[in-house]
C-alpha cells in the first residue's frame, strides 16, 4: 500500500499516456484524475517511509521533504485544473493528451525524486515531453519557439548533467541531501555550482537564459501555458533548493549574482511585459519577473546560511502563490479567448482582477503574504544591506501592478463567440469556465491555507498594520501611472495600428539570431568543404583506376623485362651475383 | 567432449551448419529458408541463455580447446566479457534475420545472402568466445571475408566501391593484427586471454617493443573500431542493404574491433601494465577526438544512412573511451555501451531500412513521414533520443557511467567531451525527428514525390524495430535490475579492475 | 626385409605408376577413356597414400638405391619434403584428371591423342624429381618436365600456343644447360652427385662456391624467379585449361624443391649469409613486381600467371630464414608451397570454367559469374583465402611460420614484404571477386541483367531460376580449394611429415 | 677446373650469349646448340676418365639432343619470326 502511495503519482499519468489511444471515452476524465494521487500524497503524506526501488533506474530513492510538499500540492492542483480545461483539446489530438500526461508525470516525479539520477531523469523527461506541448499548434511561430526551447533545454540538460556528475562523484553517493552537503567542500566547487545554477536557470528563466520563455509559453495552448508557467518553471527552483548547499556554507559571490540577476529579471519582465499586445506573452514576461523575485530569495539563502530555512520557505511560499495566480490568469485568458458575453465577461474580469491583485501583492492576498515573508528575510541582511533590497521588492510590486492593469486593459472587451478555426478553445466556453472558477477560489483562499499545509512554518505572518500598509502603497504607486495613461492615452487607432510591440517577444534572442549566422554559415561551409575533400580523396583509393600513366609505365617495363635480350643480360648478371655472394660471404 | 567443451562449439555450429545448408537451398523455396534461419537464431539465443545461466549462476567453466599449430591451440572460452558480446550478437542476429526476411522479400539472391549472413554471425561468435589472440585473429579475418559478399550484395557499382574501400581498410587492419600477434607470439610464446602476468613479465626488459606491439594491435583493431583516421570505410559501406548495415555496423564488424580493443587492453596487457607503459592516455585522446569528429561530420550528412554511419564512428569511441579511462565506473560504462550502442544503432538502421523501402533516403525527405509511418518513426525517435543520451533510455545510463568514471579518474575534461558530443548528437538526431513529426506547414504538406508509397511496411519489417526500441527503454529504466547488462558489466568491471 | 621391400615396392609404384598410365594411353592410341584414367589415378593415389603413411609412421626418410652402377646411379629418397611434394602433386593431378575427363565432352584438347600420354609422363617425371636422391636424376627429370610442359602447352597447334611453347622450351634449355655445367663442376670437384655425399667435399673444395653458384643460377631461371620470369606469363596464359593447373601449381615447385634440397640438405656448409640474403631480396622483388603487374593485367590467365610469379617470391623468403637457422622457416615454406599449389590449381580450374562460359579471355569474363557459376566463384573465394594468407587456410599457417621465423631470427626486414605482398595479392584477387558479384552496368559483355534503378537493384535474374545445374568442374575446384582450408585447420599432421628429414638447423625456432 | 674444362666453359658462355642475343629463332637455336655441345664436352672432360663420367656424358648428351630436336621441330612449325616481347599481346591478336 505504502509503495503504491509513493509510485502512483508518477505511474498513473504514464499509464494514462500509454493507454490513451486504447481507453474509451472515459479517457477525458483521465486528464483530470491523473494528478489526484499526487495531490493526496501531498496533502495527507504517505503511510510509511519511501520504498527501496533499486531495480528502478540506478537505485532510485523517493522522498518528500518539507520544502517540496506544498509545491507538490500546488503542482497537482494546477495540473488537475489544466487537465480539466484541456479535455476538449485532448479529444481531437490524442498526441497532445498523452504528452500532457507524460509531462505531468515528469513534473510530479521531479518533486518526489530524492536521488540525483532519478531527479535528472524526471527533469529531462518533463522538459522533452513539454516540447510536444509547445509545438502543438504546428504554426511557424510555434516551431520557432520549439526550436529555441529545445536548443536551450539541451544546453541546460548538458550543463546539469556535468554538474550533477561532478557533484555526485565528490559525494560518493547519488542521494541528494548528501550530495548537497558534500558540495560545500568539493574541489572546483564554483564550477559545479555555476553549472547547476546555469542548468536549472534555463528552466527558471534566469535573465540571460530566459529568452525561450516569452516565446514558448504563449505558443502552447492555454492549458499547457498554465502548467508551463505555473508548475514546470518551479521544477528549476526545486532543483536549486535541493542541490545548492543552502545553509551549509556562505557563498556571497553566487548569492549576490543570483540576487542581482533576479532583480534585473523582475525589472526586465515588467518593462518588456507592459509593451506587449498579446496577453499570453505579457503573462510570460510576468512569470520572468516573478521568478526573478524568487531567485533573489534563493540568492538570500546563499548569502545568509543561518537564515537559509527562512529563505527557502519564502521562496516556496512565493512559488506556490505565483503558481496558482499565474495559472488562473492564463486560464482566464483562455476563457476570454473562448468567447464570453455579458455577465460571464464581467465575472471573468472580476476573477482576473482578484488574481491580478494577488500577483501584485495587495494586502490580505496570497501575494502579500509571500512578499512579506520575502521582505522579512531581506531585512535580516547584515550591515543594512536589507533596506535597498526591500525597496526594490516594493518597486517590483508596483511594476507588477502596472503590468496587471495592462493585462486587464487588453482583456477589457468581451470577445464574442468568434468561430475562428484557429482558436485553441472550443466556441462555447462552458467546458473552460468551471475549472477557471475553481482556481480563482484557490487564489483567494490559498494564501491562508499555506501555514496549515506546513505546520512548523515560522510565524512570519505579518498581520501587523505596518505590514498592511507595506503591502498597499506599492499597489497605489503602480495605479498612478496607469491612471495618467488612461487619461491622456494617444489616439485609439494609433494604439491598434502598430500591433508589433516595441520589444518583440524573446528580446535578447533577436540579438543572438542576428549574430548567429556570422558564426554558423562559415562553420557549415567548412564542414561541407571537408566532406567534399574526403570524397575526392577517395578516388585515390581506387588504386587500379587512378591515372593511366603509371599503368602504362609498368606495362612498358614488363615488356622490356621479358624481352630476350634484357632477360639474357639479367640472367647472366644474377648468375654472377649469386656465385660471388656464395664465394665471399662468411660461411 | 564434456558439456563444458561442447556448448561453445555448439554455439558456433548453430549458425555455421544452417548457413552452409542455406547455400544449397534453391532460391524458390522461401519458407524452408526462412524457417531454417529463424529457428537457428532462436536456438542460438536459447543456447546463449543456457551459457549465461551456467557461467553466472552455477559458475561452470566452458572451454573448448583444439590443437591448431604445434604449441598453439584454438580456444573457445566463455568468460564473462565474451558472454556479454555473444548475448548481444545472438539477440540481434535473431531480430536482424526476421528483419532481413521482410526486407529482402523481392531480392533475387536470398540463399546466398542468408548463407553469408550465418557465416558472418559464426565468425562474430568466434571472435567473442576466442580464448587466445590467435583464435581471435582467425575469426577476426573470417569475419572480414564473410562480410564482403554482404556489402556488395546489390552488385551495383556503388556497392562494389563500398566493398573495395571496406576490404582495403579491414584487410590492412588484418595484416597489422597478424603482425602484432606474431610479434607477441615470438616474444611471449603462446598467449591466452586473461594471463596478463605473462606479458607483464615481459615488460621488464621489452618495454619499447611491448609499446610498439600495443600500438600495432590497437591500430589494427582501430580499423574496424573506426577510430578517426581509420574510419573511412564505414560511411562508404553504407551502400549495403539495410539488414547488413544493421548487423555489420551495429553489432558484428565494428563491435569486433571495439571488443578486440577491450580484450587487448584488459585481458592481454592488463590495465596496470597499459597504464605503466603510458599508452592509455593517447588512446583516450584518440577516442575523444573520434567522438567529436564523428558527431561533427554527421551534422552535415543529408543521406540518412551516412549520418548513422558517422554516428556509429562517434558512438564506438565511447566504448574505447570507457575502456581507456582507468576507473571502475568508466570500464562499466564502456562495457555496457557495447550492448546499448548495438541495440540503439540496430533500431535506427531498421527504421532507416523501412524508410528506404518507402523511397525516403535523405533527411531532407523526412518531412511529415511520422504521420504516414508512425510505428517506424516512434521506434526511430526512441532510439534517436537514446543516442543523444536523454534519460530514461539506455544511452543515458552509459553517459552517466562514463561521466562518473571520468570524474573518478580525475579527468574532468572528458565530461566536457561527453557534454559537447551530447549537444552535437542532439543537433544531428533531433532535427530529423522534429521534421518527421512536425512537417513545416501542416496545411499544404508537400506530398513527397510520387515515389514514396504511403503506409507502413509489412509485419516482418515492423516487429524488430519495435522490439529493439522497447528494449532500449527497458535497459534504461530497468538498468538496476539483477540480470541487466549494466549489473553484468559492473560485475565484470570489478573483476578487471586491479584495485 | 619384408618391411623394406614393401616400402621399396611402393616407392617404385609411385614413380612407375604414371609411366604405366602413359604406356596404356599410347597403347589406346591416345584416346584414354575416363575409366582408364580413373584406374591409373586410383592406383597411384593409393600408392602415394601408403608411402606417406609409412614415412610419417617411421619418422625417418626412406631411401632406395635402384641402380648403383658407376655410370648410372639412381637412388630414391622419400624424406618429408619429397613426400609432401608428391602428395601435393597427386592431389592436384587427381583434380586435373577429373577436370580433364569431365571436360572431354566439350573442349577438343583433352581428346588430343598426345594429351594423356604426355600428361602421365609429366606426372611420373615430377614424382621421380621429388624423390630423386642425386643431382643427376634431378637434372634429367627437370629436362623431362621442361619438354613435357612445352609439349602440353603447344598441344592445339595454334600459333600463339606454339610461340608460348617455344619461348618456354628455349628458357628451359638454357637453364638446363647451366645446371648441367654446374653438375660438371660438382662432378669434377667431388666425384659423386648424391645429395647426401656431395656436400662435405664440395664445401671443402676451394672453388665449391662456383659450382653451387652456377647450378643455382640455372635453377632460378627454371623456377622462374622474378627478374628472369620471361617464359612463364606466355606459357601459363596460353596453356590449355586442363594443363595450366599442373604447370602453375606443381611444375614451378620442381626447381624450388631441387634448390632447397641442394642448398640446405646437400651442402649447407656452402650457403653463405650474403647468398641467402641475395635470394631473399630477389624473392621480395618477385613478390612486389608480380603483384603489381597482376594488378595491371586485364587478361584473366595472365593475371593468375603473374600471381604465380609473385607467390614464388614468398617461397624464396625461406632461404635467408633457413640460413639464419630457423626450423620454422623450413616448415612454413614447404607448407606454403603445398598450400599455394592447391589454391592456385583450384583458382585456375574455376577461372577456366568461368572463362569458357563467357568465351572471352579478359577479366570481364568473370562479370556476374556468381549467378551463373556460384560454386566456381565460391572456389575462387576460398582459394583467395589461402593465397592471401587469411585464416583458416594453409596459406595462413605458412605465412604465420615465415613471420615467426623472421622475428625469431631477428631478420625483421622480411615482415613488411610478406604483409604488403599479402595485401597486394588481395588486391588483384579482389579484381576477380569484385566483378564476380557485379550484376549491373558493368555487365556490358553479357546483358545478364537490365539494371533496375530505384529501390535495391533486384536484377530480373530473380525471374529466371538462380541456381543453374550442378557444374561438376566448379564443385571439383571448390573441393580442391577446401583441401587448403582443411590444411589450415589441421596443419599438425602435414607439419610433422615435413619435419621428417628436415635439414638440421642450429638454434633458431 | 682443368684446362679443357675452361675451354668448354668459354664455349658454353658464347653459346649462352648467342642464344639470348640471337636475332631470329634460328639464331637462338644455333646459340643453344653451341651451348649444348659446350656443356656436354665440359661434363666429359670433368672427372677422371672413369666409366661413370662416360655414362653420364652419354646420357646427358642424348637428352640434350632430344630437346634440341624438339626445339627444331617447334621452330619449323612457327612460320615467321618469334616476337621479342612477353609473347602474350601479339599472340592474342
Amino acid at each position: 500500500m505504502n509503495a503504491l502511495a509513493w509510485l502512483a503519482p508518477v505511474a498513473l499519468p504514464i499509464a494514462g499516456a500509454l493507454l490513451w489511444p486504447v481507453v474509451g471515452p472515459a479517457r477525458r476524465w483521465l486528464l483530470v484524475l491523473a494528478p489526484l494521487p499526487a495531490l493526496l500524497l501531498g496533502v495527507f503524506g504517505a503511510p510509511g517511509p519511501p520504498p527501496q526501488l533499486n531495480w528502478l533506474l540506478l537505485e532510485a530513492i523517493a522522498d518528500l521533504d518539507i520544502g517540496s510538499r506544498p509545491l507538490l500540492v500546488m503542482t497537482a492542483f494546477v495540473w488537475m485544473v489544466a487537465g480539466a480545461s484541456a479535455r476538449r483539446i485532448g479529444d481531437d489530438r490524442p498526441a497532445f493528451a498523452s504528452l500532457m500526461l507524460l509531462t505531468c508525470a515528469g513534473n510530479v516525479g521531479v518533486l518526489l525524486a530524492a536521488d540525483v539520477v532519478t531527479f535528472y531523469v524526471m527533469f529531462a523527461w518533463m522538459t522533452f515531453a513539454a516540447y510536444g506541448l509547445v509545438v502543438h499548434h504546428r504554426t511557424e511561430s510555434a516551431r520557432r519557439a520549439g526550436r529555441v526551447y529545445v536548443v536551450l533545454a539541451v544546453l541546460g540538460e548538458v550543463a546539469l548533467l556535468a554538474g550533477l556528475l561532478l557533484a555526485a562523484t565528490h559525494a560518493g553517493t547519488t542521494a541528494m541531501p548528501e550530495v548537497a552537503g558534500s558540495l560545500a567542500t568539493a574541489p572546483g566547487r564554483s564550477m559545479i555550482i555555476g553549472l547547476l545554477i546555469g542548468g536549472f536557470g534555463v528552466k527558471v528563466g534566469l535573465v540571460p537564459l530566459h529568452v525561450w520563455l516569452p516565446l514558448a509559453h504563449p505558443a502552447a495552448p492555454v492549458a499547457a501555458s498554465a502548467v508551463l508557467s505555473g508548475t514546470m518553471i518551479k521544477a528549476g527552483l526545486v532543483g536549486w533548493l535541493r542541490i545548492l548547499p543552502l545553509g551549509e556554507v556562505a557563498l556571497p559571490g553566487f548569492g549576490a549574482t543570483l540576487i542581482g540577476l533576479g532583480l534585473v529579471g523582475a525589472v526586465l519582465g515588467v518593462v518588456a511585459g507592459t509593451l506587449q499586445s498579446d496577453p499570453k506573452v505579457l503573462l510570460a514576461y510576468s512569470s520572468v519577473s516573478q521568478m526573478g523575485l524568487i531567485t533573489t530569495a534563493v540568492g538570500l539563502g546563499l548569502v545568509l546560511p543561518d537564515d537559509a530555512t527562512a529563505a527557502v520557505f519564502a521562496a516556496v511560499a512565493y512559488a506556490v502563490h505565483h503558481g496558482i495566480a499565474k495559472a488562473s490568469l492564463f486560464l482566464g485568458v483562455g476563457v476570454h479567448k473562448a468567447g464570453t458575453r455579458g455577465w460571464s465577461h464581467r465575472t471573468l474580469l472580476a476573477g482576473m482582477g482578484l488574481a491580478a491583485l494577488a500577483l501584485a501583492g495587495a494586502p490580505l492576498t496570497t501575494g502579500w503574504i509571500a512578499k512579506q515573508t520575502l521582505k522579512s528575510v531581506a531585512d535580516a541582511l547584515p550591515e543594512g544591506g536589507g533596506q535597498p533590497l526591500t525597496l526594490a521588492l516594493s518597486l517590483a510590486a508596483a511594476g507588477t501592478t502596472v503590468l496587471m492593469v495592462r493585462l486587464l486593459w487588453l482583456v477589457r472587451e468581451p470577445s464574442g463567440p468568434r468561430s475562428s478555426p484557429r482558436s485553441d478553445a472550443p466556441a462555447d466556453a462552458r467546458g473552460v469556465i468551471a475549472p477557471w472558477a475553481s482556481i480563482v477560489v484557490a487564489v483567494a483562499v490559498g494564501g491562508w491555507l499555506l501555514p496549515l499545509a506546513v505546520p512548523d512554518a515560522p510565524s512570519l505572518l505579518p498581520l501587523t498594520t505596518s505590514g498592511l500598509w507595506d503591502g498597499l502603497w506599492p499597489v497605489l504607486l503602480g495605479l498612478v501611472p496607469c491612471a495618467g495613461w488612461l487619461r491622456y492615452r494617444p489616439d485609439r487607432r494609433l494604439a491598434r495600428a502598430s500591433p508589433r510591440p516595441a520589444i518583440p517577444a524573446g528580446d535578447l534572442l533577436l540579438l543572438i539570431e542576428r549574430l548567429a549566422p556570422a558564426v554558423s554559415i562559415p562553420a557549415w561551409w567548412l564542414l561541407h568543404r571537408f566532406d567534399a575533400m574526403e570524397r575526392r580523396a577517395r578516388t585515390f583509393q581506387d588504386v587500379g583506376r587512378v591515372t593511366v600513366r603509371p599503368g602504362a609505365l609498368i606495362d612498358h617495363l614488363e615488356d622490356r623485362l621479358t624481352g630476350w635480350r634484357t632477360a639474357g643480360a639479367l640472367y647472366v648478371l644474377i648468375g654472377i651475383a649469386v656465385t660471388v655472394a656464395l664465394a665471399l660471404g662468411t660461411a | 567432449m564434456t558439456i563444458g567443451a561442447a556448448l561453445p562449439v555448439l554455439l558456433l555450429a548453430t549458425s555455421l551448419v544452417p548457413a552452409i545448408a542455406t547455400f544449397f537451398i534453391p532460391e524458390r523455396s522461401h519458407r524452408l529458408r526462412t524457417a531454417l534461419n529463424v529457428i537457428a537464431a532462436v536456438v542460438k539465443v536459447v543456447l546463449v541463455g543456457a551459457l549465461v545461466a551456467g557461467v553466472l549462476y552455477f559458475g561452470l567453466e566452458f572451454e573448448w580447446r583444439a590443437a591448431f599449430l604445434p604449441g598453439i591451440d584454438l580456444v573457445l572460452r566463455a568468460d564473462p566479457i565474451p558472454l556479454l558480446f555473444v548475448f548481444l550478437s545472438a539477440l540481434l542476429w535473431l531480430t536482424t534475420t526476421v528483419y532481413a526476411v521482410g526486407y529482402l522479400a523481392d531480392d533475387g539472391h536470398r540463399s546466398r545472402f542468408f548463407g553469408f549472413f550465418g557465416l558472418c554471425v559464426t565468425a562474430t561468435v568466434g571472435v567473442a568466445l576466442a580464448g587466445n589472440l590467435v583464435t581471435f585473429l582467425v575469426f577476426y579475418e573470417l569475419l572480414t571475408v564473410t562480410t564482403y559478399p554482404l556489402v556488395v550484395h546489390d552488385g551495383t557499382a556503388k556497392a562494389r566501391a563500398g566493398g573495395r574501400a571496406y576490404l582495403l581498410y579491414t584487410l590492412t587492419g588484418g595484416a597489422l593484427l597478424l603482425l602484432g600477434t606474431v610479434w607477441l607470439h615470438a616474444l611471449a610464446g603462446p598467449l591466452e586471454f586473461g594471463q596478463t602476468e605473462v606479458v607483464g613479465a615481459l615488460a621488464v626488459n621489452h618495454r619499447t617493443t611491448l609499446t610498439i606491439v600495443f600500438v600495432i594491435l590497437i591500430v589494427a583493431l582501430g580499423f574496424k573500431a573506426a577510430l578517426v583516421p581509420l574510419h573511412g570505410w564505414l560511411p562508404q559501406a553504407m551502400v549495403a542493404p539495410a539488414p547488413v548495415s544493421a548487423l555489420l555496423h551495429a553489432v558484428a564488424v565494428v563491435k569486433a574491433g571495439a571488443y578486440g580493443i577491450v580484450r587487448v587492453v584488459h585481458d592481454l596487457f592488463g590495465l596496470p601494465l597499459a597504464q605503466d607503459l603510458g599508452v592509455l592516455m593517447p588512446l583516450t585522446i584518440v577516442a575523444a577526438i573520434t567522438i567529436v569528429y564523428g558527431s561533427t561530420r554527421a551534422l552535415i550528412q543529408d543521406d540518412l544512412k551516412r549520418r548513422l554511419a558517422y554516428s556509429t564512428v562517434s558512438q564506438l569511441s565511447y566504448i574505447v573511451l570507457g575502456i581507456s579511462v582507468v576507473s571502475l565506473s568508466s570500464t562499466t560504462g564502456g562495457l555496457v555501451h557495447l550492448v546499448h550502442q548495438g541495440i540503439m544503432k540496430v533500431t535506427l538502421f531498421y527504421c532507416a531500412g523501412n524508410l528506404g523501402k518507402r523511397g525516403v533516403h535523405r533527411v531532407s525527405e523526412m518531412d511529415g513521414i511520422g504521420r504516414r509511418m508512425p510505428v517506424t518513426m516512434l521506434a526511430f525517435t526512441v532510439a534517436a533520443v537514446g543516442m543523444v543520451g536523454i534519460p530514461p533510455t539506455a544511452g543515458f545510463v552509459t553517459k552517466w557511467y562514463l561521466g562518473l568514471g571520468a570524474a573518478e579518474a580525475g579527468q574532468p575534461w572528458i565530461i566536457g567531451v561527453l557534454a559537447l558530443s551530447s549537444a552535437l548528437n542532439a543537433a544531428y538526431f533531433l532535427p530529423p525527428v522534429a521534421r518527421a513529426w512536425l512537417p513545416p506547414d501542416p496545411g499544404e504538406r508537400s506530398e513527397p514525390t510520387g515515389r514514396a508509397l504511403a503506409g507502413e511496411p509489412g509485419g516482418w519489417l515492423l516487429l524488430p524495430p519495435v522490439a529493439t526500441a522497447v528494449s532500449v527503454l527497458g535497459l534504461g529504466i530497468l538498468a538496476g535490475a539483477p540480470l541487466s547488462p549494466l549489473t553484468w558489466a559492473a560485475f565484470i568491471a570489478e573483476e578487471l579492475m586491479p584495485s | 626385409m619384408s618391411e623394406l621391400s614393401l616400402a621399396a615396392g611402393v616407392l617404385v609404384l609411385v614413380v612407375a605408376g604414371p609411366l604405366l598410365g602413359a604406356v596404356l594411353a599410347v597403347a589406346d592410341h591416345g584416346h584414354a577413356s575416363s575409366r582408364l584414367v580413373g584406374l591409373v589415378t586410383g592406383l597411384i593415389a593409393s600408392a602415394v597414400t601408403v608411402l606417406s603413411v609409412t614415412v610419417a609412421g617411421s619418422g625417418t626418410p626412406l631411401t632406395l638405391v635402384l641402380l648403383a652402377g658407376p655410370g648410372l646411379e639412381l637412388t630414391l629418397v622419400a624424406d618429408g619434403l619429397a613426400v609432401a611434394m608428391v602428395v601435393m602433386t597427386t592431389i592436384v593431378a587427381i583434380a586435373v584428371a577429373g577436370f580433364a575427363t569431365s571436360e572431354d565432352r566439350e573442349s577438343p584438347q583433352a581428346r588430343h591423342p598426345r594429351f594423356w600420354p604426355v600428361w602421365f609422363a609429366l606426372w611420373s617425371a615430377l614424382h621421380l624429381l621429388f624423390l630423386a636422391g642425386d643431382l643427376l636424376t634431378a637434372y634429367l627429370m627437370l629436362e623431362a618436365i621442361g619438354v613435357a610442359g612445352a609439349a602440353l602447352v603447344s598441344l592445339d597447334g595454334r600459333r600463339h600456343t606454339l610461340l608460348a611453347a617455344t619461348r618456354y622450351l628455349y628458357a628451359e634449355l638454357v637453364a638446363s644447360m647451366t645446371v648441367l655445367a654446374g653438375i660438371a663442376l660438382i662432378w669434377h670437384q667431388t666425384g659423386s652427385l648424391r645429395f647426401a655425399e656431395l656436400g662435405p667435399e664440395l664445401s671443402a673444395h676451394p672453388e665449391g662456391w662456383l659450382a653451387l653458384g652456377v647450378v643455382t643460377a640455372g635453377l632460378l631461371l627454371k623456377l622462374p624467379l622474378a627478374p628472369v620470369h620471361l617464359w612463364l606469363p606466355a606459357a601459363h596464359a596460353w596453356a590449355p585449361s586442363a594443363v595450366s593447373p599442373i604447370l602453375s601449381a606443381v611444375v614451378v615447385k620442381s626447381a624450388f624443391a631441387v634448390l632447397i634440397r641442394l642448398w640446405f640438405l646437400a651442402s649447407p656448409g656452402l650457403v653463405t649469409r650474403h647468398g641467402a640474403q641475395l635470394l631473399g631480396s630477389l624473392g621480395v622483388v618477385a613478390i612486389v613486381w608480380g603483384s603489381v603487374v597482376a594488378l595491371r593485367s586485364a587478361h584473366l590467365k595472365q593475371l593468375i600467371a603473374y600471381s604465380t610469379v609473385s607467390q614464388l617470391g614468398f617461397l624464396m623468403l625461406l632461404v635467408p630464414l633457413m640460413q639464419a637457422g630457423s626450423a620454422d622457416a623450413w616448415r612454413g615454406g614447404v607448407l606454403y608451397a603445398v598450400a599455394h599449389a592447391l589454391a592456385k590449381a583450384a583458382l585456375l580450374m574455376a577461372a577456366a570454367v568461368i572463362a569458357e562460359d563467357a568465351e572471352r579471355p579478359d577479366v570481364e569474363a568473370v562479370i556476374g559469374a556468381v549467378t551463373r557459376r556460384p560454386l566456381a566463384v565460391f572456389a575462387i573465394g576460398v582459394a583467395a583465402l589461402s593465397l592471401v594468407g587469411l585464416p583458416p587456410s594453409g596459406g595462413f599457417v605458412g605465412k604465420w611460420y615465415l613471420l615467426v621465423a623472421s622475428l625469431r631470427t631477428g631478420q625483421w626486414w622480411w615482415l613488411p614484404p610478406i604483409l604488403v605482398g599479402s595485401l597486394l595479392t588481395a588486391g588483384y584477387l579482389l579484381k576477380l571477386l569484385k566483378r564476380a558479384f557485379a550484376t549491373d552496368d558493368l555487365a556490358t559483355s553479357r546483358p545478364t541483367a537490365s539494371p533496375v534503378a530505384g529501390v535495391g537493384a533486384a536484377p530480373e535474374a530473380a525471374a529466371e531460376p538462380a541456381d543453374v545445374g550442378f557444374d561438376a568442374r566448379g564443385a571439383l575446384a571448390l573441393a580442391l580449394a577446401l583441401v587448403t582450408v582443411v590444411i589450415g585447420v589441421r596443419p599438425a599432421a602435414l607439419l610433422e611429415l615435413i619435419d621428417i628429414g628436415a635439414p638440421l638447423v642450429t638454434g633458431g625456432g | 677446373m682443368n684446362a679443357p674444362m675452361i675451354v668448354a666453359a668459354v664455349v658454353v658462355v658464347v653459346g649462352l650469349s648467342a642464344s639470348f642475343a640471337g636475332v631470329a629463332i634460328r639464331g637462338r637455336l644455333r646459340g643453344l646448340v653451341t651451348m649444348g655441345v659446350g656443356t656436354v664436352v665440359m661434363l666429359g672432360v670433368a672427372g677422371p676418365t672413369r666409366p661413370a663420367t662416360l655414362g653420364m656424358t652419354l646420357m646427358a648428351g642424348i637428352t640434350l639432343a632430344g630437346m634440341l630436336v624438339f626445339a627444331r621441330i617447334l621452330a619449323r612449325l612457327i612460320d615467321g619470326d618469334e616476337p621479342d616481347r612477353r609473347g602474350i599481346d601479339e599472340a592474342r591478336r
